[in-house]
């Protein structure tokens, strides 16, 4: 294909921004400016989704399906390579459906400094696809880097509460991990280097490298720290609630939606396959954290008193599962991980929606404000009681998938962990049902008078909805996209 | 002297001739436009080095690529400076021919040391330079602490030039000559010339304020004019770095100074970047850092054998460009006092949206994060660093510049995300000198961080 | 036959969309229609399906979960057993659909009433269908759902809304049992289809097949509500009495029963899986029984009843007596939704009054429900030849058959559980429509008349329930017809004892219900009955520990409930907070006083710097010495 | 050569620590601390000047005349900055010019 379809996915939200510009202090067309150009990114990769199977008849070597390469630093060895395969396409899409998302649901709640929102959400979502694109070490660690920084000003801008203290707490947070990393993927890249004289940072390249096991080890701590504390692991997650609870809404979805990926993605392109017998020594750790992790979040979960808190700490729970899902590394459970992501995305970006959209009427989030919401507002108790039953994991919709697939393939590793895991499905049902019952049940109980949602609101949940409930009832095509490349990591032949 | 000598020499003589000419017409008649002709002479010294690629030898001056390169540098910050000057020293009432002269006088100096081809010439660069330094340090005579730091920077400055003139003077003793390339030639180690390229190196080391001789430094940025401050921690840095470059060759078959580099850039790099964490001042706190990054140049130094040069370089073009804004967004930011205390910053980005974004990208740049120049040269220092072994170094380094993470948000935060509330609003608008000051350096910031390779195939080019 | 499988699921899922989406537009009578109409349409898909029925088939629509070697298909699986199902659940749901259109006839939310109810069916309907383990805990934590959500329909009382959360808690923990069970099965067996599973199941160690055998039955026990998750039905009580009718009476808490007997191929292989399946079943049905003899509120007793009935079948699948437990689980439903229906009637015309002391005498003022709430007694006691009776009486059999101590006991605990029946059955009877009525409270507010819809649809259940038994009548009364339809389908293997033995043992059944008529008339028909209720009101000791079902949600609350509250705090304000932001702030506070040490050397005085300088010499030229040494 | 130069070296070592103890110490006046560079810097040029002589060439003498050069203009420098101290604070006493710190 001629045209570089993948760069253009990471460079119009860019080249947004600069349409942004004439219109910096005119809300009313920077809106819309932002909005197309997240659409244009949308239906491009509903356009890839819809051609996969076209391009799966040629592919490129490893199974891609697209892949871009041009030198871009030789002096470092570093090239511009992008490349697109099942995994990263259901990511792309994701991502693309999650920005519309966010921008239209604080397409009236942010009233200042629009312009430059609308800008640093632009160059996330650029950052954001080029991490879920990069095959390309040094090209993935600068989008990984890069995609910090709006977030790091959608919080400390447009956030709340403590909102400084929370920016900043994330961004150090994350770049505590990936500072570390940095130094194992140049380390990565000197071996290969002594190893075949070649300065190279392609992943294809660095695959080849021979390691010794310690060697391994270290790096794979390396990746696995930066990639743990994205996703974030116990006992590494105290940023998550902070951030997800001071961001703005737009900010909670993205970081929830996406940003939490990124680590996931990461672990399942670049760390399992570069260290193969290291990320397998570490697996006892990875499953612990991960149990430990579902566990312990959902029970604080419980605990909470505000409902992004709440919401953020099951994110926590419930990424554990994808975490285990990855740590079996079988394809079914790999599969099941994968999937779980982008169910995990939109369910979780979705209730944060809903939580922002209550907190713009109430201007409050604490639970014990509320209560008898479907009384006043039933549409949004309508949404709020699907998505919280998503979560749930009841079947037949989205989160069950990945959950089921996840644990189902977990056994053939590891009955154990399988079967606790299992057993922590409980949870989230525990502090959902509390949570919507005090929410959304009872008796009001501080009068408020609150509108209903609005068409555009409705249009988010339902187009959320929607694919909630798509991806629990037929996630057949998403599984079938996501066969050949996880066959291929998990050691098999397409 | 031939043609081609003089051709190749011309910037330097430009520059020199430039300074006279200013104290000349300063005399008759003082006035803003003296600034205009002092960047006139520096832009003409500036363009003469890119398109005359002349390499001549003379008596004490080489003109070759390295030094080509660095006049470059070197200019292009003091046209920047001197542009951050103008409106600065206008406002404040600066307006004598002595300034803009003194500045020429220091690039002259500067374009000297990284041209010298021996240790006399080499001293004479840099002594002028700093020589000039002193005056302008203490140029502003309303200022509070102008005075303080001039005498600080001063008697710490004399200290350093004994030093150095004290090792160059043992290597002499030792060796018998004074021209660098039959220093280089000669790698025998004996106690009399490690002395003193001991004490070369640790007057270099004042210049370039690692530690242990960078206490002067948090002082007098501080209380220097805050375009002063711009080209003293940005040129005066960079051509201290030329001439440890140059002068690095004649002592690196003796392994002593792996260890010396090594023990200068971690304590530089931990000091600086932690000292920095709790600045109120927000000239302190760069300082500070500023310590801290040149402890991150030495830290590729100690990896010069393998690579570590070109990391360098570019690490200083880098921090120079950071510099420039970081100071120079001070600078414009300023009106009848200092804008230096970090709470006086809030909500600036709004209200100044130029100087803030410049001063943003300037921080996130030396935090080293992406897509700024400062990443692609922590990039190069930590590639070197570790190709040479140095892995528990670069893993401190990598540590405290996680640390120094910390503080330079901290002012992003203040600028963008702290409302400026009881904050009377002096800043001034930015002119049109200001605002072209300001974007050289973020632009370059900018482009170095998308795309360094030209750069850095030259720098490999140039450096051994 | 594809067809009419799929139809018998898309019609009620339908009828709940349409409700659900746009049900608050439509008006009241065309929302009511569609939902009653969506079932009876697909009972009579289920009524052709069974015209049609030769032989089981498996119907495959296209893949839901399926990667690697994991599938698991939307594929339906007919057979004998799911198709009597089929036709009990849409016939009986469809009757209490349209009761439910008078009882909510003043309700404001019908369109997420009729959308819940039909949802359920859907759901229920997929549960029985299922071809597929993940399939079915589709249908399984489906009905789950819209139990919560039918439960908690009258969301304001808090009350209400926290006997949803807890049916759906206690449920979600039995199925977390079943659904380890059902990713183990795809680890021993690599297949999630039930038939296949079933095929395979002698493959596998008798060790193992007896844990998953355990899984299973704590799903079972989570759904039907055994001993030890039975606690939430009780409570269920609050959702609406058609929800009670339909969902916690005649078709959800059946489904572990189903379960159970679906799977039984593959657990029936060990004894002790079998025993721990009786014992469950037995234990509380003797248990429950004992809590409804103290009960006062009306669908309490019924409540407690339900659980007890369903100890029966599970006994019976224990007992290895399936078809005896599919029996008895197709006359409960008759009669159980029956008496619902009936105890609906009642709430309704008293004004929502529940506690039977306020009740009293109704007989003459509502005999159209006396009379059909007289046959539902019948059967539940199992008075002699009333469908009850027989089906009962067929899995205390098969219990005596098995033999051996423990079923012995069973069996007799069995028959002490059948008198506490038919006492606590004749005690609601006697309370609330025989004696005196409570003046007070009737002439307070009359009573309210009763649409004729409610009143109509209890005939056909009483006619099922009391005529249930020629469904499969003793074999000395001939062959049953059930036993010969499920008789093909495995496990479903015909039980053989003597005719005098099962007449003896009936005998013996008819006698303990009578004795039990007698007890309870002897108590409440008498000249004491006045003294007895009072006593009753007061509350002895004894009455109360019996009414608070033995103090479970007690025991729950102090072992579970409490400990994970507390434990909740601790790990957010203890560990969360302190522990490990605490540690954070220590190393902040740490970096804070390390950022001291190098600035405090910049003291200001330029002689400091200059020591540096000086220091800076001195220590450079001591190492140049001790290296060049 | 009439010194061997270790007797030089041993002279100018003497005098460059003397001078750098004195800066160190005599703080208390900025004058003196002055003088004490310059006899660091004349420790250099004895240094210089003694290196010329054992090679035989120039270059050691030149390099001592350079720093003549420098010696005074700093020290003018140095004396106008004293001067401009001086008036700002009466007095001359280094330590009291510590107003920047931390």
């Amino acid at each position: 294909m001629s045209i570089p379809i993948l760069s253009i996915l990471v460079f119009l939200p860019l080249a947004g921004c600069l349409l942004l510009l004439p219109a910096w202090n005119c809300r009313r067309l920077a809106r819309p400016i932002a909005l197309v150009v997240a659409l244009t990114e949308l239906t491009l990769a509903l356009w890839l989704y819809a051609s996969w199977k076209g391009l799966a008849v040629n592919p490129f070597p490893q199974g891609f399906l697209l892949l871009e390469d041009a030198p871009w630093i030789p002096a470092f060895g570093i090239r511009y390579t992008l490349a697109l395969d099942g995994i990263s396409l259901l990511m792309i899409m994701l991502t693309a459906i999650v920005f519309c998302v966010g921008l239209a649901v604080s397409w009236d709640s942010i009233k200042e400094r629009t312009s430059l929102f609308l800008s640093m959400m632009l160059v996330m979502e650029a950052g954001i696809m080029g991490v879920f694109l990069a095959l390309d070490l040094a090209l993935f660690y600068l989008f990984w880097e890069m995609m910090l920084i709006p977030m790091f000003f959608l919080i400390g801008i447009w956030g709340h509460g403590r909102r400084l203290y929370s920016t900043l707490k994330f961004f150090l947070f994350t770049m505590s991990g990936s500072l570390l990393m940095l130094l194992a993927i140049i380390a990565l890249h000197l071996l290969y280097a002594q190893q075949t004289g070649v300065s190279s940072f392609q992943l294809q390249e660095l695959l080849k490298v021979q390691l010794p096991l310690e060697t391994q080890l270290w790096l794979y701590a390396a990746f696995f720290l930066a990639f743990a504390i994205k996703f974030p692991l116990f006992p590494l997650h105290t940023w998550l609630p902070d951030a997800h609870t001071d961001a703005p809404t737009a900010g909670s979805v993205i970081l929830a939606g996406l940003l939490l990926k990124t680590g996931s993605y990461a672990l399942i392109r670049f760390g399992y396959p570069l260290f193969p017998q290291a990320a397998q020594m570490m697996t006892p750790l990875f499953y612990s954290l991960a149990l430990i992790g579902i566990f312990y979040a959902s029970l604080v979960a419980f605990a909470q008193q505000d409902m992004k808190r709440l919401i953020a700490y099951s994110s926590i729970g419930h990424m554990g599962y994808v975490a285990i899902g990855i740590a079996a590394w079988q394809p079914v459970a790999l599969s099941g991980a994968i999937i779980q992501m982008a169910n995990h995305g939109v369910t979780t970006a979705a209730l944060f929606c809903m939580v922002g959209m209550l907190d713009e009427r109430a201007h409050t989030r604490e639970i014990a404000a509320f209560g008898g919401l479907w009384g006043k507002l039933p549409l949004w108790s309508f949404f709020f009681l699907l998505f919280a039953v998503t979560a749930m994991g009841v079947p037949g919709l989205n989160n069950f998938v990945g959950e089921f697939l996840i644990l189902a393939g977990t056994i053939k590793s590891s009955p154990l962990v399988a079967v606790l895991a299992f057993c922590g499905i409980v949870f989230p049902l525990i502090y959902m049902v509390r949570l919507v019952q005090e929410v959304v049940f009872q008796k009001e109980r501080q009068p408020l008078s609150l509108n209903d949602l609005n068409p555009r609101e409705i249009g988010i949940l339902a187009i959320l909805a929607l694919l909630d409930i798509w991806m629990g009832i037929h996630p057949a095509p998403l599984l079938e996209m996501l066969h050949v490349p996880v066959q291929l990591l998990t050691g098999g032949t397409p | 002297m031939t043609a081609e000598q003089l051709l190749a020499i011309m910037p330097l003589l430009i520059l020199a001739g430039g300074s006279v000419l200013l104290l000349l017409t300063g005399a008759v008649r003082p006035g803003g436009y003296l600034y205009g002709i002092a960047a006139a002479c520096a832009a003409a010294a500036l363009i003469w080095s890119i398109a005359m690629p002349a390499d001549a030898v003379m008596p004490g001056l080489a003109i070759t690529s390295f030094s080509r390169f660095f006049s470059v540098f070197l200019y292009g910050t003091g046209l920047v400076a001197l542009l951050l000057a103008w409106e600065y020293n206008c406002r404040r009432g600066i307006t004598g021919e002595e300034f803009p002269a003194t500045l020429l006088f220091a690039l002259t100096g500067m374009g000297a040391a990284c041209a010298a081809n021996n240790l006399v010439m080499l001293f004479i660069g840099l002594e002028s330079f700093t020589f000039a330094f002193y005056i302008m340090v203490a140029i502003e005579r309303r200022s509070e602490h102008g005075g303080e730091a001039g005498l600080k920077y001063l008697l710490n400055g004399t200290l350093s030039a004994a030093l150095l003139s004290m090792g160059i003077a043992l290597i002499y003793c030792s060796r018998g000559t004074l021209r660098l390339a039959e220093l280089v030639a000669m790698q025998v180690i004996d106690p009399l010339f490690i002395a003193g390229s001991c004490l070369v190196l640790l007057g270099l080391a004042f210049k370039l304020s690692l530690v242990p001789a960078h206490l002067w430094t948090p002082d007098v940025y501080q209380g220097a004019p805050a375009p002063v401050t711009a080209l003293l921690s940005t040129a005066s840095k960079a051509a201290s770095l030329a001439a440890l470059l140059l002068f690095i060759p004649l002592v690196e078959s003796w392994r002593g100074i792996h260890d010396i580099f090594w023990m200068l850039a971690l304590l530089s790099f931990v000091s600086g970047n932690l000292a920095a964490l709790l600045q109120r001042s927000i000239k302190r706190m760069l300082a500070w850092s500023s310590i801290a990054q040149m402890g991150y140049v030495a830290l590729s130094l100690v990896a010069a054998p393998s690579g570590g040069r070109p990391a360098a370089v570019f690490y200083a073009v880098m921090y120079a460009a950071a510099g420039l804004a970081t100071f120079g967004a001070v600078s414009l930011l300023s009106g009848d006092h200092d804008r230096d205390e970090l709470e006086q910053y809030r909500g600036l980005g709004y209200r100044n949206p130029a100087a803030g974004a410049a001063l943003a990208v300037a921080l996130f740049s030396l935090a080293g994060i992406p897509p700024t120049a400062g990443f692609m040269a922590k990039f190069a220092i930590f590639a070197a660093a570790l190709r040479s072994g140095e892995t528990s170094l670069a893993i401190m380094a990598i540590l405290t510049a996680l640390v120094a993470v910390f503080f330079y948000l901290r002012v992003v935060v203040t600028l963008y995300m702290k409302s400026p509330e009881g904050q009377p609003d002096h800043a001034p608008p930015l002119s049109v000198a200001g605002m072209t000051a300001l974007a050289i350096p973020t632009l370059t910031t900018l482009f170095l961080g998308i795309y360094p390779q030209p750069l850095l195939e030259l720098l490999k080019r140039i450096l051994p | 036959m594809k067809l009419y499988l799929a139809l018998i699921l898309l019609l009620p899922l339908a009828g709940g969309l349409i409700n659900a989406l746009i049900g608050r537009m439509l008006p009241r009578k065309v929302g009511e229609t569609i939902a009653c109409g969506v079932i009876w349409g697909a009972f009579s898909c289920a009524l052709l399906a069974y015209t049609n029925f030769t032989a089981p088939v498996t119907a495959e629509y296209g893949s839901w979960l399926s990667t690697f070697d994991f599938k698991a298909p939307i594929a339906l699986y007919l057979d004998q057993f799911s198709l009597i199902l089929t036709l009990m659940i849409t016939f009986v749901c469809g009757l209490i659909h349209l009761y439910s259109v008078g009882y909510m006839g003043e309700e404001a939310s019908h369109a997420r009433y009729f959308a819940l109810l039909n949802l359920f069916v859907f759901a229920m309907l997929v549960l029985v269908l299922a071809a597929n383990l993940p399939l079915l805990y589709l249908g399984w934590e489906g009905v789950g759902f819209c139990s919560y959500a039918l439960i908690g329909f009258w969301y304001t009382e808090e009350k209400n809304a926290t006997a949803g959360r807890k049916a759906f808690i206690v449920t979600r923990i039995g199925d977390t049992a079943f659904g380890i069970a059902i990713i183990w099965m795809f680890l021993l067996f690599g297949t999630q289809s039930i038939a296949e599973l079933n095929f395979l199941a002698p493959l596998a160690p008798p060790g193992v097949i007896t844990v998953l055998g355990i899984l299973l039955l704590i799903g079972a026990a989570g759904k039907s509500a055994q001993l030890p998750l039975s606690v939430w039905l009780p409570d269920a009580m609050a959702g609406p009495t058609p929800v009670s009718a339909q969902i916690h009476a005649a078709t959800m808490v059946t489904a572990g029963v189903y379960l159970l007997a679906r799977m039984f191929p593959l657990i029936g292989s060990s004894p002790t899986t079998l025993a721990a399946i009786a014992v469950t079943g037995g234990a509380t049905a003797f248990y429950a029984a004992t809590c409804a003899c103290a009960q006062r509120d009306l669908k309490r007793i019924l409540a407690y009843s339900t659980i007890s009935q369903i100890g029966y079948m599970i006994l019976g699948v224990g007992a290895g007596a399936l078809t005896a437990a599919g029996f008895h689980l197709l006359t409960h439903a008759f009669f159980k939704a029956l008496l619902f229906l009936g105890a609906g009637c009642v709430i309704t015309a008293l004004h929502h009054q529940q506690d039977i002391f306020r009740m009293g005498g109704l007989r003459g003022k509502l005999p159209a429900v006396y009379w059909p709430f007289l046959a539902g007694v019948l059967c539940l006691a199992g008075f002699p030849l009333s469908g009850g009776f027989f089906s009962k009486d067929a899995i205390l059999g098969a219990v005596f058959e098995r033999g051996g101590s423990l079923y012995t006991s069973l069996f007799l605990l069995g028959l002490l559980t059948a008198l506490l029946t038919a006492f606590y059955t004749f005690r609601m009877l006697f309370i609330v429509f025989h004696g005196e009525a409570d003046n007070a409270n009737h002439q307070e507010n009359g009573e309210r008349t009763l649409p004729l819809v409610m009143t109509i649809t209890l005939v056909p259940l009483a006619i099922l329930g009391l005529g249930g038994g020629v469904l499969n009548l003793p074999a000395y009364l001939g062959e049953g017809l059930l036993a010969r339809f499920f008789g093909s389908i495995p496990g479903f293997g015909a039980m053989h004892s003597s005719h005098m033995e099962e007449l003896i043992l009936q005998g013996i059944a008819a006698a303990v219900s009578l004795l039990g008529l007698g007890l309870a008339w002897q108590r409440y028909m008498g000249v004491q009955r006045s003294g007895v209720l009072a006593r009753e009101q007061a509350g002895s000791k004894l009455f109360i520990f019996l009414q608070n079902g033995w103090y479970l949600d007690e025991l729950y609350r102090l072992l579970f409930i409490r400990p994970f509250v507390r434990l909740a705090r601790f790990l957010w304000k203890g560990v969360d907070e302190t522990a490990i932001d605490g540690a954070l702030e220590g190393l902040a506070r740490l970096m804070g006083r390390l950022a001291l040490l190098p600035s405090a050397w910049s003291t200001g005085k330029v002689a400091t710097s200059l020591f540096g300088l000086a220091g800076g010499v001195a220590a450079i030229l001591a190492y140049c010495a001790w290296a060049l040494s | 050569m009439i010194v061997p130069l270790e007797h030089i070296l041993v002279l100018a070592g003497l005098l460059f620590f003397l001078g750098m103890a004195g800066l160190l110490t005599w703080r208390a006046n900025m004058i003196m601390m002055l003088v004490c560079i310059e006899v660091m810097l004349n420790a250099v040029m004895l240094v210089a000047v003694g290196g010329s002589a054992r090679w035989g060439n120039a270059d050691g003498q030149l390099f001592a005349i350079f720093i003549m050069a420098l010696t005074s203009s700093e020290v003018s420098l140095a004396l106008a900055m004293v001067v401009y101290l001086h008036r700002r604070k009466r007095t001359v006493d280094t330590d009291l010019f510590s107003e920047l710190k931390g």
